[in-house]
């Protein structure tokens, strides 16, 4: 597994994608024009990215909540992303759906989820048809700090273990279930003190820093693929935004300092210091990527504005396959 | 009962109802504790406990892990062994986690061990459309908790009742769910300051009426109220009655009504099929069917989850209009 | 349709039926595979699936931890990824533990996807009671998933019925849940040898007769079956309708039969309050009101958990004299 | 907390009691003179007596499906034990109940449970109460090797650990969940592997020998009365019989060899031995307890068989509570 200039910029890109992507539904959402309640990914970049990047279209992946992120990097459209967030027909789910139900099978991407922790036994289904249908895919779940404390979440990892399915359980440790501190959800700091519950292995990546995501998570990707068995993959990382929009309902639950101390390790910069320290690409070059995101995620808008609403009459279609 | 209007004239809104519901509950009685997801500090994702955390400290108001099963649980351990919990599922979408700890222990307990205890325990959960929260943040899951013996299910509508129901239940020795409607929050109406609780099983009629029987369901009550003004300029005369509890529901002021209107509608938020307003319309055939002069009718959600775009869930739900045009379609008007 | 007789003379009991109609489902499908709680070496503790573990080996008959959540979450991934899953629920009691994954992921998944996924999963699950197995291991539950959209719900009734429900469930492309019967596991009947599929969504006309319907649910059927005989002898001529699938409902079957006799009893094992049976009353009030000489009459369990002592439990339980004095009753009889 | 003579012929007696109620149980169930289904709880005495000898009244306990031997433990009476089961209105549940909700919430026994894992979640519920209402009481949950792959143990202990509540959490791994191994549930040995996962210790105790458990309970009951919080105690044990009844579905899944090895450790004749090498009893009177619990049990059973079945009428009481 080496880390080569493509996937250098890779991560990167998958970072920036979602950034903007994240940025751009959060105004839209805070200014009324979209509908419904959006769980931004801004700040946890690194964890979608590190470990996407290592995924194919065969290779499936549950979400949360807070699913733009991975849809984003997973290669979603953002066309039908936004026109999904704004509940138009031509969304990834003709408007069905939602944010909190964003998917693309596909892709691979099972959806987003309301439900926390309801990911992970969809996933062990996932990684159990991989190896049933004779693959070298693997599924990953997603899933938050708060999550670990449903017991879908332990249901699914124990028959992952005891089943050694490919599936790879990657926790984004953000600290905080809603508004509540983890140390007041549960008695441990390291969701990897879980892993050792199950018989597999728990492993540990920083979660704002795309490289260090990306380097654990391919080797519990590869052990999977190999037939090794499912791992605990535990990235701590932190949210920057609110639990819902960006300013949420305002609660004073988290610190300036704290905020400030994870705004330094920022994995976007992090990376574009190393892209630029590495002569991977230069600063004009890197504003360049953004740029040209953000032109196609202003066009992306105007795609979901200009597009239709669904017609009332297919509100009951879609609950059944009639063939 | 008859809706009386009371003398004290306080208007609060139903969000600020909920918290003096909980907080008097609270200072009633010592035993009483306040348990949830986010239900602390933050007073839940919709703030309805705003405050109680500071006032009662995190002994009595607890963030609970993202645990239902456990919750649930809880209820049950500490309502058996001396204390009244109250306990929050944030969304009533969320019962399915906990469905196993609903049914099979705090509904049965009791009567499994032969009437030797009792589980003085209260559900506050918040259900309901509207507010484009799509399929698993907006359901209306009454039905399946109307189905248990052993349970008692509420829906208030209004800030008066979501007040009073809540007092009742933890006043009652029984499991009793209170579930709220997040898209009524906003609604302001009297409350008075004291504690008072509601009667469980006791409908309100809403507005008097002779032609028409409505039995609306939770927030169902302040649309078919609008749809009863929109009647009356068709010479209609609608009653709306309110059952306010579903378990146990109360048939009889239910059947007066429909003898004396001769005609009656259902109307809840959950989807039809299957929903509670089957059960009501069963009963009123059953007991009142030489008096009926037409079928009883249901208006419901469609079979369908909820869905998330603006237009579809405003197709999907049940409103003053449909209400409306189902009423003179019994009739045969139109 | 009309209960045929079939040229096949093989005479089977409800208990291999089950194991037949999973046999050949496995057989149907390379993607087909059975999991559950000790369905492998055990063959289910109802040994419903004996002989399975050996002849497909246990890369597709799948013994399980004890994690009904985990189970369902199963069905859902494998079905979203290509596979036909057969969930086996070992006690229907147990959906509690996994009403979230059958109602928020299973049921909802295609509609919240916009259409873009199938779920061709089969979840089998044993229900009813009768056998002094107490509260919380003979309840019917089905008016739960009969009320979630996403979900097909059958409840056969004879051997015949649960091999072709089962394979009709797996060949479905959409979650259909077959809810076995425990108590009629001895029960024997015609069962044809080669793979066949029921008709989701299609009633049985199991008794034709002029007087009067009786719509009757699972194991109900067969004590409605012994009514009509009762009842004969009083020249009250019942017609028996088995509707087989639940969800959806042939209320078409039902409303030609009521259009016929004038008068109907709904009958199901589960609790009165809240079950199907306040559906499908609802439903042939509501389209054949006119045709009705009296009002849909229901008979369910009283509204209490399911007792364990053998007379209680005798007492809870419907059976063909209580249909019988129901019908009695409706008519005016006695 | 010293071995004393009286604790050793409690702990003799409550597992002499258990067994004997168990074995005459399984042959009136065998004979058909017993309606419902019996999961006895012959070979895992060792573990219900170990406990509840440590625990009054005031304590709870939340049992399983195997529930006989803790009732018994926690001093049941045979009487209403045996009319329980016969469903006689003089049983503790009035006959509403059976052999898999038998209870006697008056000695803190919260109840045989027909559910898999439903008495963790209900004994934290218990031991949230017995610290809010400040006293000094425990509660133990009882619960299988195959019940910890339940989403609700979990929920349950990690609720007790962020809490820090005075609940121990007592498994009795027989090695079984049913029919199935606990190779083929979990791929781990160990239940206590998941307490660092909670955040609490996890202690083991051989679970054939009264006296282990009783010295490992009483730590772990110790650490909970002082506020220290939860513990999970894992026993090791066997059942001699079937999952159901004595001889249950003649499926075989054992070897006679493990079931020999496991005879080989019986805690009764094991704790005999003790007590005649230590002078406690003579073989004559430890004769002479098996001899006065067998004419009890007698007696209990034809008390249960002479009391009358409950009137039909009742079906529909107990319900609610109406005042
Ligand atoms: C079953 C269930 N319980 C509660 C909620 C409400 N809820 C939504 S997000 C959330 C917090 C999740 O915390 P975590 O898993 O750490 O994810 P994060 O939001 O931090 O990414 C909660 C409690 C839910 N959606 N589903
Ligand atoms: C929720 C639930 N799932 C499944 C069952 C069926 N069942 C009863 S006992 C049992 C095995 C329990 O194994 P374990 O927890 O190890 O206890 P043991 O019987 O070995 O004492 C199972 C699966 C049940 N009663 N409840
Ligand atoms: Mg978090
Ligand atoms: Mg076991």
């Amino acid at each position: 597994m080496e880390l080569t200039k493509d996937i250098l910029l890779d991560l990167h890109r998958r970072m920036v994608r979602i950034r903007h992507f994240e940025d751009e539904a959060g105004k839209l959402s805070e200014s009324g024009q979209m509908p419904g309640a959006l769980h931004l990914y801004v700040g946890e970049e690194a964890v979608a990215a590190g470990v996407m990047v290592h995924l194919s279209d065969e290779d499936q992946i549950t979400s949360t909540h807070r699913g733009h992120g991975h849809l984003v990097a997973k290669g979603g459209d953002f066309k039908q992303m936004y026109a999904e967030l704004y509940g138009r027909s031509t969304g990834y789910n003709k408007g069905k759906g939602g944010s909190m139900h964003i998917a693309n099978v596909d892709a691979g991407m099972l959806g987003a989820n309301g439900i926390v922790a309801a990911g992970p036994p969809i996933a062990v289904g996932a990684g159990f048809s991989n190896k049933y249908r004779g693959t070298k895919n693997v599924a990953v779940p997603f899933f938050g700090d708060g999550a670990t404390n449903e017991g879908s979440f332990h249901e699914a990892a124990n028959m992952a273990a005891v089943w050694k399915l490919p599936v790879v359980f990657v926790c984004e440790n953000n600290g905080y279930g809603e508004f509540t501190p983890q140390a007041e959800h549960q008695a441990i700091k390291d969701i990897t003190d879980r892993a050792a519950g199950y018989g597999m292995p728990g492993i540990q990546a920083d979660g704002m820093d795309a490289i260090a995501v990306w380097e654990a998570a391919g080797e519990a990707i590869e052990r999977a693929r190999n037939g090794e068995g499912p791992t605990l993959l535990e990235c701590k990382t932190y949210r920057y935004y609110d639990h819902v929009g960006r300013s949420g309902i305002g609660l004073e639950y988290r610190s300036d300092e704290e905020l400030d101390e994870y705004r330094k390790e920022d994995p976007i910069p992090k990376i574009e210091k190393h892209l630029i320290d590495n002569n991977v690409l230069t600063a004009d070059e890197i504003q360049a990527v953004h740029d040209g995101i953000l032109a196609e995620i202003a066009e992306a808008i105007k795609f979901a504005e200009n597009s239709p609403l669904p017609d009332p009459s297919t509100v009951t279609e879609d609950v059944y396959y009639t063939g | 009962m008859t809706a009386e209007a009371t003398t004290e004239a306080r208007q609060l809104p139903y969000i600020l109802a909920i918290t003096e519901g909980v907080r008097q509950s609270l200072q009633e009685y010592d035993t009483s504790f306040l348990a949830g997801e986010d239900v602390g500090l933050a007073g839940s994702v919709f703030r309805i406990y705003k405050g109680l955390y500071a006032e009662f400290g995190p002994e009595r108001v607890i963030d609970s892990p993202i645990s239902e099963a456990g919750l649930i649980g809880l209820g049950v351990g500490a309502g058996a062994t001396g204390l009244r919990p109250m306990i929050d599922i944030m969304f009533s979408d969320f019962i399915g986690e906990c469905m196993d700890e609903i049914a099979n222990q705090l509904a049965k307990t009791r009567y499994m061990f032969g009437g030797k205890t009792t589980l003085p325990v209260t559900v506050l959960t918040m259900g309901g459309g509207g507010i484009n929260l799509a399929a698993q943040h907006s359901q209306s899951l009454e039905a399946w908790l109307c189905h248990i013996p052993g349970l008692k299910v509420m829906m208030p509508a209004t800030p008066h009742d979501v007040k009073g129901a809540i007092i009742a239940a933890n006043r009652d020795e029984n499991p009793v769910f209170v579930i709220m409607n997040k898209a009524s929050l906003g609604i302001t109406g009297e409350v008075p300051e004291e504690p008072y609780a509601v009667n469980i099983g006791e409908a309100i009629v809403r507005r008097e009426g002779s032609n028409f029987t409505i039995v609306a369901i939770g927030r169902m009550m302040h649309e078919a109220m609008t749809a009863a003004e929109i009647l009356e300029k068709d010479g209609i005369d609608v009653e709306v009655i309110d059952p306010l509890t579903l378990q146990p529901l109360d048939t009889e002021t239910i059947l007066t009504s429909v003898r004396k209107t001769h005609r009656a509608l259902v109307v809840h938020e959950a989807v039809r099929f299957g929903g509670i307003g089957a059960e009501i319309a069963a009963q009123i055939q059953e007991n009142a069917f030489d008096d009926l002069d037409a079928p009883v009718g249901r208006i419901g959600a469609p079979f369908s989850p909820v869905p998330f775009s603006p237009p579809l869930e405003q197709a999907y739900l049940p409103n003053a209009q449909k209400i409306a045009d189902g009423v003179k379609d019994l009739i045969g008007l139109d």
